[in-house]
């Protein structure tokens, strides 16, 4: 028999829950050669804001021990380009789009929400909270529940789509932060995005990113976000995306485990360009092989 | 292209320099000269990134026996510089690799008529013997390969037996000319007849050294570039690099992978 | 030219800046055989509490992508059988012996900084504030400025020695807390401990460790590390002591690029026994081979 | 001990199970039977934590060519189960890994009067052959394996070969009795003259229930345990079981890895 693999998120009806996650799939023309993207549950786009974004210097990516760090500094081709230029391929494709997107003010957040929510291609919106808020002295959205509080229900008055909140795992209290975008009308919690991170060149005596600090990614931070998917999903009842680390199937299914609903796929892309394939087929093999008939039923499955 | 790949021979050709070649699916060799491999070096996750490496040479490889399948071939001439590079070396022939590839745009050959020059310092010298393999068939080539030491200096008989004219220079004098190849270029572009076309791969003070010469004569021009990688693909965008009217406001990245490696060198911004 | 090596860290002279972490080298004997002790800086001890710890079941280790986990809970003979056992064997070591300790109440941690502050074979005491605050609801001190603060005070009303915190990595803002220690009186700060971290078990669909969550320590937590180092040297003027995923002399040497006078050597001496010392003599070769004289002339050098 | 060694030969010996000799520095065969070693399966990080292996055979290779220095090597009975088994699979000779031991306690071996029960569970057999190399110096003995298939069934004929007397259990029945090798061994106990004296290793489940035979018989009997490690040598506290009196109020923990992996049964708590 079949296992049925199809999930529902914040009303959006997935075939299986393997998604790619923002800034590892471009806007999902580039992974055409490698991934069929009628096999995934759904693609999430590089984060977009309202104006075009230069980006950080280079370098920019430097590999860490088991992981990545990247500071690309949000580079995207800005909401205009994006309607011009990216949202006609996604017209051909019969699995959802999800466009991430921050601003540097609520403001921004807001009137990207709205730009987004008007375009009948794209199935929902991710907000990324992991920026600094320029109003409020740099501090960034996604660490404070009242800021995120805020963002959210800007956000929220501003689209009727599936709004999914990514968290940052870079807080004291994820759970705390988890409630704030819940209140605010969050539909679904994605984490974790990167961890915050440094590199050093040794001989040159600088930070290896010219930027100093990046955000880490890559099977690394795994045991981090799983944690997190677990403590998140106990305190909480939206649905859940688990992000961070996950390399193959096994991975995937201990994040469903541990409460996730769907899971993003994002450094394993960079290594294995068909991974996001991979892990979905790998996922359907496993529960047929274990007798699951439906991955449903591992949700937050975990006996702990 | 995403394939296993079987070591067929990895040999030291000098110090700190390999030659790797290994099976490729038919299609490879239509490869075009420039483009790039990037190589999973093994299955775990350290190193967990793949690994970036020009092309140095594609061919099937015929065998002598009637009956046995031929074998089409691409080959990476590479420096051993850290945990990569170091792994890569002591990997055995009938060892599998995970490739992707041919990435990237390659170089642009130009047209018969004109003088072709290529300029290679170090390892940079990787990509451009599939060149060199192209442009005989149509020019006269020169080649002007600088290294640190003569060790550096790698594969010039195989540039030699192509017909390509070598210039050698290094900076201790090991070999060649002591100093540092730009200036034999220099040379050789005051007494070249019409405009010749220059390609250029190897460190990025040679390159804006190469792109400056060639800018001020108006001699088209292009490099090939290196980057820190991620995906090799576009998706990253952790490869970038300038573009010529590149500013803040005016924010011009090109992604070393998907719209380089070769860039024509009037598209780059260059240090002054 | 012998570079020299030699640190002082809140008034602990120190033949070299290379120290092991608490919990990760024992009491200092067993690893006798591995290193000669007076090749490193200063050795610390198994975190110590007033009574016995049982800690926890089993599994309490786990290997995740270039770390590892660990629920230990704390297991340790306590002070009374510490003073008794442990003692003696430190009087033969001519390298400064460090109490690693921690309580469940402020009095606790009081009560423990007095007990060895009296024993003169300790040459400083460590601080270990990631532990729940049983008086308020299980919140960790060392997530809580202010609840840190009150520790630290409590700790320095009850010791001359050397007093160094060790800061929890498991906090939104590092800096905050780091001055609060500062503020109550702390030498010197060591960061970071373990990132907290989940593993689970996809067949039998429970958590690897019994203890669910645990710490995550290994080259995977480096980048956060360093990041964490750097942060707080530049806001703080109280020496630091860099920990987290440190596997040999380069790595330690970031460390010092990054701020850090010293640093601590942990997961790494679990798979090279011999590790701390062979880390302080890569230091000394590297610092030769590159002219520098003093290892001083690093701490806090990265130029950014 | 830490030392570099040489793999000499490393061979599957039945399906998912390999045999593995390397070299040893001169003192390593004074070894106890039951001890371990921790072996660092490469040099990066991937796997990051060393594996702990029972030490299956010692000894000292005199080559047949007069003048060539003897060897002292290591054998490893291993499991292929995960990635790091998986990898020193692929190992050959030549080969180098990096080995920490002989680590731990090992089996006491009792007074020559009494009868030597050895009761091994699949690759629990591993530290039980050098143990029976020991015993069969004094004393009369009998080995009972159990595994699940006739697969798991490993070296039978190395044990015979020393003379020790072999009972045979599979689950499946696909080689000896059909059944658990526990109830083999509650027969023979039944009538054995004097108190013998049981040694064992072999899956948790499997010591529970031979600790259960023995205790309720009043026979001595020492198992080997297993437990998830980091250091190896008491210092990370990672390994431990909890001892015969343990409860939260008072901790007795035991380190498998220091104060073990060979336990007195009466020592442990068992599972009732
Ligand atoms: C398009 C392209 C083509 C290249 N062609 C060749 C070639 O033909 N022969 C050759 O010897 N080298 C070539 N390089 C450089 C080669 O990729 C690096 O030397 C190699 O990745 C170093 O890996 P490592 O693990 O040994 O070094 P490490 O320093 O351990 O690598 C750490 C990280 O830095 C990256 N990195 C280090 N040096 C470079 C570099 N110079 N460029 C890009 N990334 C780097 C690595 O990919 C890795 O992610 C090329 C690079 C690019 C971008
Ligand atoms: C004292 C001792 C002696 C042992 N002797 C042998 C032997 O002679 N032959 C043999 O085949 N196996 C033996 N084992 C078990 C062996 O250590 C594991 O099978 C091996 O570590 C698995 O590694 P892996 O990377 O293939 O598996 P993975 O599952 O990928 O390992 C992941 C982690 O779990 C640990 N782990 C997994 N299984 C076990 C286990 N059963 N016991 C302890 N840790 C485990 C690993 O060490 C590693 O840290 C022994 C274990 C101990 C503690
Ligand atoms: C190169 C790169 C770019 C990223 N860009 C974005 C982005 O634009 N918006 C966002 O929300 N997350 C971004 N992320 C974070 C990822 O979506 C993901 O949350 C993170 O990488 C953890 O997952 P992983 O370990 O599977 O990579 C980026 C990550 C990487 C590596
Ligand atoms: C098994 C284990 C036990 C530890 N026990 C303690 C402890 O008792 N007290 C403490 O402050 N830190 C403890 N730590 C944290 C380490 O001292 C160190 O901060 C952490 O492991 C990060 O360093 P590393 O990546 O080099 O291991 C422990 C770590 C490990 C792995
Ligand atoms: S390497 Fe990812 S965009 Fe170029
Ligand atoms: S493995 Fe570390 S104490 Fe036993």
């Amino acid at each position: 028999m079949k296992p049925d693999l199809s999930v529902s998120i914040a009303g959006l009806e997935l075939r299986n829950p393997v998604m790619t996650a923002s800034g590892t799939f471009g806007y999902g023309e580039e992974f055409a050669e490698y991934v069929d993207l009628e096999t995934i549950g759904a693609f999430v786009t590089k984060g977009l804001s309202l104006r075009p974004r230069a980006g950080n210097p280079t370098p920019r990516i430097v590999e860490t021990p088991g992981g990545m760090l990247n500071a690309i500094g949000l580079q995207n081709v800005g909401i205009d380009a994006f309607i011009e230029k990216k949202v006609p391929f996604l017209r051909s494709v019969a699995t959802p789009a999800i466009a991430n997107f921050f601003g540097n003010t609520i403001d921004e957040y807001a009137e990207l929400a709205r730009r987004l929510d008007a375009i009948p291609e794209i199935a929902g919106l991710e907000v990324n909270i992991s920026c600094p808020n320029v109003k409020q002295g740099g501090i960034v959205f996604g660490t404070d529940p009242q800021c995120a509080f805020q963002v959210v229900t800007a956000c929220r008055e501003a689209t009727i789509k599936p709004l999914i909140v990514k968290l940052s795992p870079n807080v004291t209290d994820i759970v705390s932060m988890a409630k704030a975008c819940a209140d605010a009308g969050a539909d679904a919690l994605s984490l974790i995005n990167t961890l915050t991170g440094m590199a050093i060149d040794l001989e040159r005596r600088r930070p290896v990113l010219a930027n100093i600090t990046g955000g880490l990614s890559g099977p690394a931070v795994k045991p981090v976000a799983l944690r997190m998917v677990w403590q998140v999903a106990r305190a909480v009842s939206l649905p859940i995306i688990g992000i961070g680390g996950i390399m193959n199937a096994r991975d995937a299914l201990e994040f469903i485990l541990a409460g996730a609903t769907a899971v993003q796929v994002g450094t394993a892309s960079f290594i294995n360009p068909g991974a996001a394939q991979e892990i979905a087929e790998g996922m359907e093999k496993w529960l047929a092989e274990n007798g699951v008939e439906d991955v449903k039923s591992l949700i937050g499955a975990l006996e702990a | 292209m995403q394939f296993k790949s079987m070591i067929i021979s990895n040999v030291e050709v000098s110090p700190g320099y390999w030659r790797m070649r290994m099976t490729a699916p038919s299609e490879f060799p239509a490869a075009q000269p420039g483009q790039f491999v990037m190589v999973r070096v093994n299955d775990a996750i350290d190193p967990l990134l793949r690994r970036p490496f020009g092309i140095f040479d594609v061919g099937v490889h015929t065998p002598a026996q009637t009956g046995a399948a031929s074998q089409p071939y691409l080959e990476m001439l590479y420096r051993v510089v850290g945990k990569g590079t170091g792994m890569l070396s002591a990997l055995h022939d009938t060892d599998l690799l995970d490739v992707l590839g041919p990435l990237g745009k390659g170089f642009e050959l130009g047209s018969p008529k004109e003088e072709k020059i290529i300029v290679g310092g170090g390892v940079g010298l990787a990509p451009l013997y599939l060149l060199a393999k192209e442009l005989v068939k149509q020019s006269p080539v020169r080649l002007f390969v600088g290294g640190r030491t003569r060790d550096d200096v790698l594969c010039i008989t195989e540039f030699e037996r192509l017909g390509v004219e070598c210039y050698v220079a290094t900076e201790d004098g090991s070999l060649g000319e002591c100093g540092l190849v730009t200036e034999a270029l220099v040379r050789r572009l005051a007494v070249c007849d019409g405009t010749p076309r220059i390609f250029a791969c190897g460190p990025h003070g040679m390159l804006n050294a190469v792109a400056g010469i060639a800018a001020q004569r108006n001699i088209p021009c292009q490099v090939s570039l290196e980057g820190y990688m991620a995906c090799g693909m576009g998706a990253c965008l952790g490869c970038v690099t300038p573009g010529h009217h590149h500013s803040n406001e005016t924010p011009d990245y090109r992604c070393v992978c998907a719209d380089g490696p070769v860039f024509d060198a009037a598209e780059l911004k260059w240090e002054a």
